[in-house]
């Protein structure tokens, strides 16, 4: 430095020149109007697209989201698959990471550009979203997109085989899940547990998801097997409205809450498997005997868990084969026959007694079983198939499609000739569709109304699409043709309908006049439903249990109006799938046990 | 992307060379990790720092493995000629935690050493320091420990505010409401 | 009777004045150096309503009797300086004629010091560190920025053979010249030594934030806050003013005065906002190579 | 003739300390003889806290680690995570990543500014720096939605993608600082007083530095060159042109010179991020952070900040929580045993002076 | 806002003007909002403009700024500066971590309640309050004031046991100084 630094001491001086330019300081009034797009600021959460699922408050490292319940005026959906609980947000607690906007799944919750609030009084930091800021709507900014957020709304693929190769054989269409999938579909769920309240039988879905998740497989069988004796039935062909619900579904794919059970079901190959991995805890024999009638599934739950806590428990099935419908209703491309037996034959394991070929009213009566247990267990389903109530239904190749089906499954053959009709949209219309392309038919499904309409799920609907089934929607058959010998179905003959938007309900498809078609066919399968055969029920009990459209009626507890007698499945419910009648089977042993041991 | 881990299976194997019974590995791209018994730590950091070039201490930490009752003791040092990070880790006795004391190989470890004493209880001997050097009146176990707990502490200590008891779990409303009982083996798959 | 009266009526208004100045430019100092930083600055007045709280406030800190004086001799030496210098031109205005003697520039120059060193006192009392350092780091500056600014002061003195402050004034008055050219060596002289008495930057290690909190003032709140800083506007005041008369030929009217010992006045101020600090031997360094130079050449000249 | 010695607690509430921190000086007349280091009056024990957090709800809590800085903890912690499980981050991922480490580093060149002038009285050019800091701090509200704590680089890439004319933003904003910054050098670093007190003050020498592991700005004000971004190029910089600013001297005007030269190459730094900004993914997903699992492993993640190296110890049991977290800021190395060392000797008038020229920072020393 | 100015006499009416046009504040650098403080000063949100300006030791100081959370360590020296500044004086509680422990909720070496240890007229939400929100908590102070309703003090003398007790179980056998005012 030298003796004298006059820039020194001058060229600081030129900052002055600051002195005339204008301050870059905002007028206090427009302080804090100009965020930018993206801010974080508080929370807006839109109550009616929120379905509680409570992701936020999980996410949420600080512990500033509590789930709580709004007062009554804010209408909140107390559906199922609703929560009925909101978030409420503690601004003592908030960080603003906005990491409960990314893992929210329905995108309900989201920030605004409003940040400023100062109050002396720190009790007044609890916020909830949407209800304290209504005005927040129109101040949005950081949001959730399906883009930005962290749920993953893809379903991982489950491997299926190709269309062309399964209708050559009976092959598992579905291939289940390796681990690696696995682990990432079940990393999928967010565990929120609404669909317990969905599934008829309320399994314990997240904690057994989270488990494979996890990677511990066997817990996950062993939370299964918590209240379902049949998983790997489950697992294959469950109607699964849990995934109707999932929070996930909202914006994306369900979590596959099916196959992941049926991914956990697969490690245990053989009944020694299963019970080495769930190795239940059974009860001493408390001397109680019940009888099962129908080794159905809410027959064979029934069994299990009663079983399971020291009942002496009797099964008795009119065929050879336990399972029901699940094993002379559903193809075995679906599931296959070992399967079901392998998990029967752990409930034998476990102790339950299934006499088989035993049909009620025939082999044993009903007297007998009901004079011999302290209670009984009805649980006979559906097997009666109804009628289509249209002209030439009579003839030889027109068959119901569970009869159809149980012949197949049962082994015997069937000819259904080239061309074969289906009636009806149901999950039985498909299967009897699909079996029939298995044995090379051209097959036509004809449903009143639309596809969308189609009761079936839709996975099957577009297996057997991919099957070449052909779906002819909005078809009504009016009559069948026979041939010339009268015996055989020659054609059929249908109107085509139109779909008229009816007030209050889905709309109603009308045949539009003059649209008759003829299609010649070999062989009609009808498959509109089936009914109950109460044949077995003698008079003094047909007086005493009561039958009330071709339903037996029960309180919620699965009793009849004979105190000793439980019934479930098909034969009580109305929404007629494997799941409800286990989840009919595990009350009815609830409130068997709960009728015997108050006794 | 597979890269070569030449530079790093070379150190590894230098140092493998020097000192007997160590297990040295190349991890990946700038990281060689090296096993080592307690005592051999110190000349390892030696041999590394005069022999090898490795003038700069990166990092100390420690690492309490609860269920092993043991202390993981790593340094992490870094050479400016290879530029690898040289991870040396050993394992000591988490009952009686003892480790030499090394802040006169890097005067910086001093600092790492009394926060270590301080907050795992690892005794150096012959470490001079002085106690306290982040928290003051502590008068519970070694905080960072995993046994210690801290929200318990909290509770004990702190206070909260009030007004959020009406909080409810979705889970279990969920269960309540429709009657599903979740057995408690399930309940650790819970959400928390 | 009347005449006393009057003359302490107008040394109440010259106090007010003094005070009342003082805390405008302080209050313009802070809006202008806002300014330079782009900012929009407190309104002018804000150093009042900083006094009035002050004052205001309660007080609950004793360190003993000195901590009590040191900012009553602060005040002490402010209003007492200020009777000594005569505001306008012609000796007085407002009735008050100052107390004005043959020798008040000298008298001056020592009662200057004398506020300080009750400060040094009080402040010392407190036995805060802080204080005690900044009390030493003030002392040493001062003997400092004085030594050139008592050589300043002696050069005009012998040059214009006189130690009154309104001697001063009326020579220049007669003469016609501003004694900033007459012997513009002193002025300089005298201007960086005013550097060092405003303690603004880059003179303010005494009370340095940075360093050693607010210095000598570090214990003092409240109303010893208050009373430091009415006895520092009205120092400002007399510092100003007494430049004005001593170099400028003083004011004939308030205006004239406003003007020119505002413009004075930005020196230390625009300075100061450019300046980073000295350290303490920095700056006793640095009054002692340049001023003490130009003080020198400034008694040559006046000499010769 | 030894003066009598007095004892002045600097802080831990004292305007001249970055932060919080308490400095115990023993001092003869204005010299210091011995000099004490306190900190623990920001522990908040975020690696006990990161134990009962899984790794989603970590990479929030990172940005708190140091206040000044809040984006190169999450960078590094960001870098091991990716190191242990092997996650590659898409190229546009780099990129802003590397833009958004960048700008944070400017902000702080900018804070430092103020700090540094500050402590010597020149408040001038700190309040034009910390003003003209907001500029920059909109660039980061604009791109990640908070103008402190973005929590905006997650392991992966990053959080959202860059919104729509900021490249523009960016562009203008650099013009109208690096114009800024003539005018913060000509008051600061022309001042004759300020090169008066910045030279030959805290000195370091080479061998001290490398005894005490210096690292950043301070090492290169030594004359070692050394710096993260050219020795381990992580991110986007093994792309970018830019040089080290080495000095010789190792006292703080050595220290300010290399801040001096490298906030404008960070400014040329961001222009070339943004020309160069590749298009695609930003972020490599992770999956549901409920769920999310690191294999076990450790990993050490470390970026070059403002003040030197950033390194993050991340040990993964496996499990969806860190096992441990051990952050290794420069402040941590700088300011216990190093500034205990360096402020023996000096001037008290300069412990603050030399505080912000290594870049004390207490929150990350004991985070 | 508040109209009961009639209620004041006119000298109380002059002391609250100007306690609330000049609050010296002593930001104690505690936490996160140190960072906002320089910005809340300088060019672009400008305190000054409202009097606000800083003071360097507690003894000048009306205005009190917990920046954050408060470490157990840092609250003993911040019970210190509160009793140490002189009447009357305000502590403004600064984001998440004053009002419920923010994200600091289970650490143990924060307290979590601000006002359970010294009392607090105001509370800026966020974390960290942004600039602008830190002007707005200024602003809602001195409106406060000139209420005559910031009397954190005269709570805190009111109901020192309680304070005291309250300290005690966090700062253990730290020696509370008597508090003379």
């Amino acid at each position: 430095m030298s003796f004298f630094d006059l820039k020194g001491i001058v060229r600081p001086l030129i900052g002055l020149s600051q002195f005339g330019k204008n301050p870059h300081t905002k007028r206090l009034d427009v302080l804090g109007k100009d965020t930018a797009d993206r801010y974080r600021g508080f929370h807006y959460n839109d109550l009616e697209a929120c379905i509680g699922c409570g992701n936020c408050s999980t996410i949420c490292m600080n512990g500033a989201i509590d789930m709580v319940e709004l007062a009554a005026e804010f209408n909140i959906s107390q559906a199922k698959g609703n929560s009925g609980l909101r978030p409420r947000v503690d601004y003592g607690r908030c960080c603003w990471c906005a990491l409960c906007v990314d893992v929210c799944p329905t995108g309900s919750l989201n920030l605004t550009k409003e940040y400023n609030y100062v109050s002396p009084d720190p009790n007044t930091f609890l916020w909830t979203p949407g209800v304290d800021n209504p005005y927040g709507k129109d101040q949005l900014s950081f949001v959730s997109t399906k883009e930005t957020s962290l749920m993953t709304f893809d379903r991982v693929p489950m491997r299926e085989l190709d269309g062309t190769e399964r209708v050559k054989s009976f092959a598992e269409v579905v291939l289940g899940y390796n681990e690696e999938e696995a682990r990432a579909e079940a990393s999928r769920c967010i565990s929120c547990g609404l669909c317990t309240e969905v599934c008829p039988d309320h399994m314990h879905i997240p904690e057994y998801i989270n488990a494979i998740a996890r990677g511990n497989d066997q817990d996950a069988l062993r939370i299964i097997y918590d209240n379902n004796p049949l998983p790997e039935m489950c697992g294959k062909v469950c109607t699964r409205r849990c995934e109707d619900v999932c929070a996930i579904a909202v914006r994306g794919e369900a979590v596959a809450i099916r196959w992941l059970k049926r991914y956990a079901t697969e490690q245990a190959q053989t009944a020694d498997l299963i019970q080495e991995i769930v190795n239940p805890e059974i009860k001493e024999a408390n001397g109680y005997k019940v009888g099962i009638i129908g080794a159905g599934p809410s027959g064979l739950t029934a069994a299990y868990y009663l079983a399971l806590r020291g009942f002496d428990v009797t099964v008795f099935e009119a065929k050879q084969f336990a399972g029901g419908m699940t094993m002379y209703g559903i193809p075995k491309y679906r599931l296959p026959m070992d399967s079901l037996n392998k998990q029967v034959s752990y409930l034998q394991k476990i102790g339950v007694k299934i006499k088989f070929n035993t049909r009620v009213g025939k082999e044993i009566s009903f007297d007998e079983i009901y004079k011999n247990h302290d209670a009984v267990f009805i649980g006979i389903g559906f097997e009666k198939p109804w009628k289509l109530g249209i002209p030439g239904e009579d003839l030889e190749n027109a068959i119901p499609a569970v009869e159809y089906l149980r012949m197949i499954n049962d082994g015997e053959s069937y000819d259904v000739g080239k061309k074969v009709v289906v009636i009806g949209g149901g999950n039985v219309a498909i299967d009897g569709a699909r079996v029939a392309a298995r044995h090379d038919a051209d097959v036509t499904i004809l449903y009143r109304r639309r596809v969308e309409d189609m009761p079936a799920d839709w996975e099957e609907i577009e297996g057997a699409e991919d099957e070449h089934v052909h779906i002819h929607p909005q078809a009504i058959p009016i009559r069948i043709i026979a041939d010339k010998s009268g015996k055989k179905v020659k054609a059929i003959e249908y109107l085509e309908a139109e779909m008229i938007a009816e007030e209050g309900g889905r709309p109603r498809p009308v045949p539009i006049e003059g649209s008759e078609t003829i299609m010649e066919v070999d062989t009609v399968i009808g498959a509109i439903g089936q009914e109950a055969d109460y044949s077995f029920l003698t008079e003094e009990y047909a007086d005493k249990i009561e039958v009330n459209r071709g339903r037996i009626v029960t309180n919620a507890q699965q009793q009849t109006s004979d105190a000793k007698v439980f019934a479930g499945g098909d034969a009580v419910n109305k929404t007629a799938d494997a799941i409800s009648a286990i989840a009919d089977g595990f009350r009815a042993v609830k409130s068997i046990e709960a009728f015997l041991m108050k006794k | 992307m597979e890269t070569s881990l030449i530079k790093e299976e070379l150190l590894a194997q230098q140092l493998q060379n020097a000192f007997e019974n160590i297990v040295t590995e190349a991890v990946r791209k700038d990281t060689v990790f090296a096993y080592a018994s307690k005592e051999q730590v110190s000349s390892i950091l030696l041999y590394a720092k005069e022999k090898l070039g490795y003038k700069s201490l990166a990092h100390m930490s420690c690492i309490d493995w609860l269920e092993s009752d043991e202390f993981e003791l790593v340094y992490i040092i870094w050479s400016p000629e290879t530029k690898l990070n040289l991870f040396v880790k050993t394992r000591i006795d988490r009952q009686n935690p003892e480790m030499e004391n090394m802040d006169m190989i890097w005067r910086q470890l001093n600092t790492y050493q009394r926060e270590i004493r301080e907050m795992f209880g690892v005794e150096f001997p012959g470490f001079v320091g002085e106690k306290e050097f982040i928290l003051e009146d502590w008068e519970d176990a070694p905080p960072m420990r995993r046994d210690f707990d801290t929200l318990e502490y909290v509770n004990d200590t702190f206070f909260e505010r009030e007004g959020r008891e009406d909080k409810q779990d979705v889970r279990e409303r969920i269960a309540k409401r429709s009657g599903e009982e979740i057995p408690d083996f399930a309940k650790k798959y819970s959400r928390e | 009777m009347n005449t006393i009266l009057f003359e302490i009526l107008g040394a109440i208004a010259t106090i007010l004045l003094a005070f009342t100045v003082g805390m405008f430019y302080g209050g313009a100092r802070r809006k202008i150096i806002a300014r330079i930083q782009n900012r929009v600055g407190p309104p002018v007045y804000q150093n009042f309503i900083d006094v009035i709280k002050l004052y205001s406030k309660e007080t609950s800190i004793h360190h003993g009797a000195m901590q009590h004086m040191g900012p009553v001799f602060a005040i002490t030496a402010s209003v007492t300086s200020l009777m000594f210098v005569p505001v306008l031109n012609g000796g007085g205005w407002f009735w008050f004629d100052n107390l004005s003697f043959s020798g008040d520039l000298i008298f001056l120059v020592y009662m200057m010091v004398f506020g300080s060193l009750g400060m040094a006192l009080g402040a010392g009392q407190t036995g805060n560190p802080n204080s005690a350092i900044g009390v030493t780091r003030g002392l040493s500056q001062m003997v400092g920025y004085e030594i050139p600014f008592v050589m300043s002061m002696v050069a005009l003195m012998t040059q214009f053979h006189t130690t009154s402050i309104t001697g001063m004034m009326e020579i220049q008055a007669q003469s016609g010249t501003w004694m900033m050219f007459s012997n513009p060596f002193a002025f300089i002289t005298a201007v960086l030594a005013m550097l060092g008495m405003f303690h603004y930057s880059p003179f303010d290690i005494v009370h340095a934030p940075a360093e050693v909190a607010s210095g000598p003032v570090s214990e003092f709140g409240g109303k010893y806050l208050g009373l430091m800083m009415s006895s520092g506007s009205i120092f400002a005041f007399v510092k100003l003013t007494l430049f004005v008369n001593v170099f400028m030929g003083g004011a004939s009217n308030l205006i004239e005065l406003v003007v020119k010992t505002f413009a004075l006045y930005m020196i230390p101020v625009l300075y100061g906002v450019t300046s980073p600090r000295y350290r303490t031997e920095q700056a006793i360094t640095y009054f002692w190579k340049w001023p003490l130079f130009f003080g020198v050449i400034s008694l040559l000249w006046a000499a010769f | 003739m030894r003066e009598k010695s007095t004892t002045l607690y600097l802080g831990p509430q004292h305007p001249g300390i970055t932060g919080n921190m308490m400095v115990k000086l023993q001092l003869e007349g204005d010299t210091i003889v011995k000099a004490t280091t306190h900190v623990g009056y920001l522990h908040r024990a975020f690696e006990k806290l990161i134990e009962r957090r899984n790794w989603m709800q970590t990479t929030t809590i990172l940005c708190r680690f140091c206040v000044p800085e809040p984006d190169p903890p999450e960078a590094a912690f960001a870098l091991a995570v990716e190191q242990i499980e092997g996650r590659e981050v898409p190229e546009r991922g780099k990129y802003l990543r590397s833009l958004v480490l960048e700008l944070a580093r400017l902000q702080s060149f900018m804070l430092w500014y103020a700090g540094q002038s500050g402590s010597t009285g020149l408040y001038t050019v700190g309040q034009w720096s910390v003003g003209d800091r907001n500029y920059v701090l909109d660039l980061f509200e604009e791109l990640t939605g908070g103008r402190i704590y973005h929590m905006y680089i997650w392991p992966g890439g990053v959080r959202r993608d860059i919104p729509e004319g900021f490249e523009d933003k960016v562009l203008r904003t650099m013009d109208y600082i690096e114009k800024r910054i003539d005018d913060y050098d000509r008051m600061m670093f022309d001042s004759a007083i300020f090169q008066k007190r910045a030279q030959g003050v805290g000195i370091i020498t080479k061998e001290k530095a490398m005894e005490w592991g210096v690292v950043g700005a301070p090492l290169r004000g030594c004359g070692i060159g050394h710096d993260v971004r050219k020795d381990n190029p992580y991110d986007a910089y093994d792309k970018l042109d830019f040089e080290m600013g080495i000095f010789e001297g190792g006292d703080v005007w050595a220290r300010a010179r290399v801040r001096q030269f490298e906030i404008r190459q960070t400014i040329s730094m961001i222009r070339q991020l943004i020309q160069n900004l590749p298009s695609g993914d930003y972020l490599n997903k992770m999956p549901n952070p409920m769920k999310w699992t690191i294999p076990a492993g450790s990993a050490y993640g470390k970026v070059e900040s403002v003040r030197g190296e950033f390194g993050f110890h991340v040990v993964s049991d496996g499990s969806d929580k860190p096992r441990r977290v051990h952050a290794r800021g420069p402040a941590y190395v700088h300011g216990v045993s190093l500034l205990e060392d360096v402020l023996i000797g000096q001037n008290l008038a300069d412990v603050s002076f030399i505080m912000n020229s290594l870049g004390v920072c207490p929150p990350e020393i004991e985070r | 806002m508040y109209n009961d100015k009639n209620a004041q006499t006119i000298v109380e009416y002059i002391q609250n003007f100007t306690r609330k046009n000049s609050l010296f504040m002593l930001a104690y650098g505690t936490g996160c909002g140190a960072i906002e403080l320089p910005a809340t000063l300088t060019s672009r949100y400008d305190a000054e403009r409202l009097g606000v300006r800083g003071a360097a030791t507690p003894r000048q100081a009306d205005l009190l700024l917990i920046t954050g959370y408060l470490s157990t360590k840092t609250l003993k020296r911040v019970i210190r500066v509160y009793e140490q500044m002189q009447d009357p004086k305000y502590v403004i509680g600064f984001g998440s971590c004053t009002i419920n422990g923010g994200m600091y909720w289970d650490s143990y070496n924060t307290i979590k309640l601000l006002d359970k240890y010294i009392p607090v007229d105001v509370y800026i939400n966020g974390c960290m309050p942004r600039p602008e929100s830190v002007i707005a908590g200024f602003k809602e102070l001195q409106s406060l004031i000139a209420a005559g309703k910031a009397d954190g003090a005269a709570k805190y003398k009111e109901n020192l046991e309680w304070y005291r007790e309250n300290q005690k179980k966090v700062l253990k056998n730290w020696p509370l100084v008597e508090y003379n005012w």
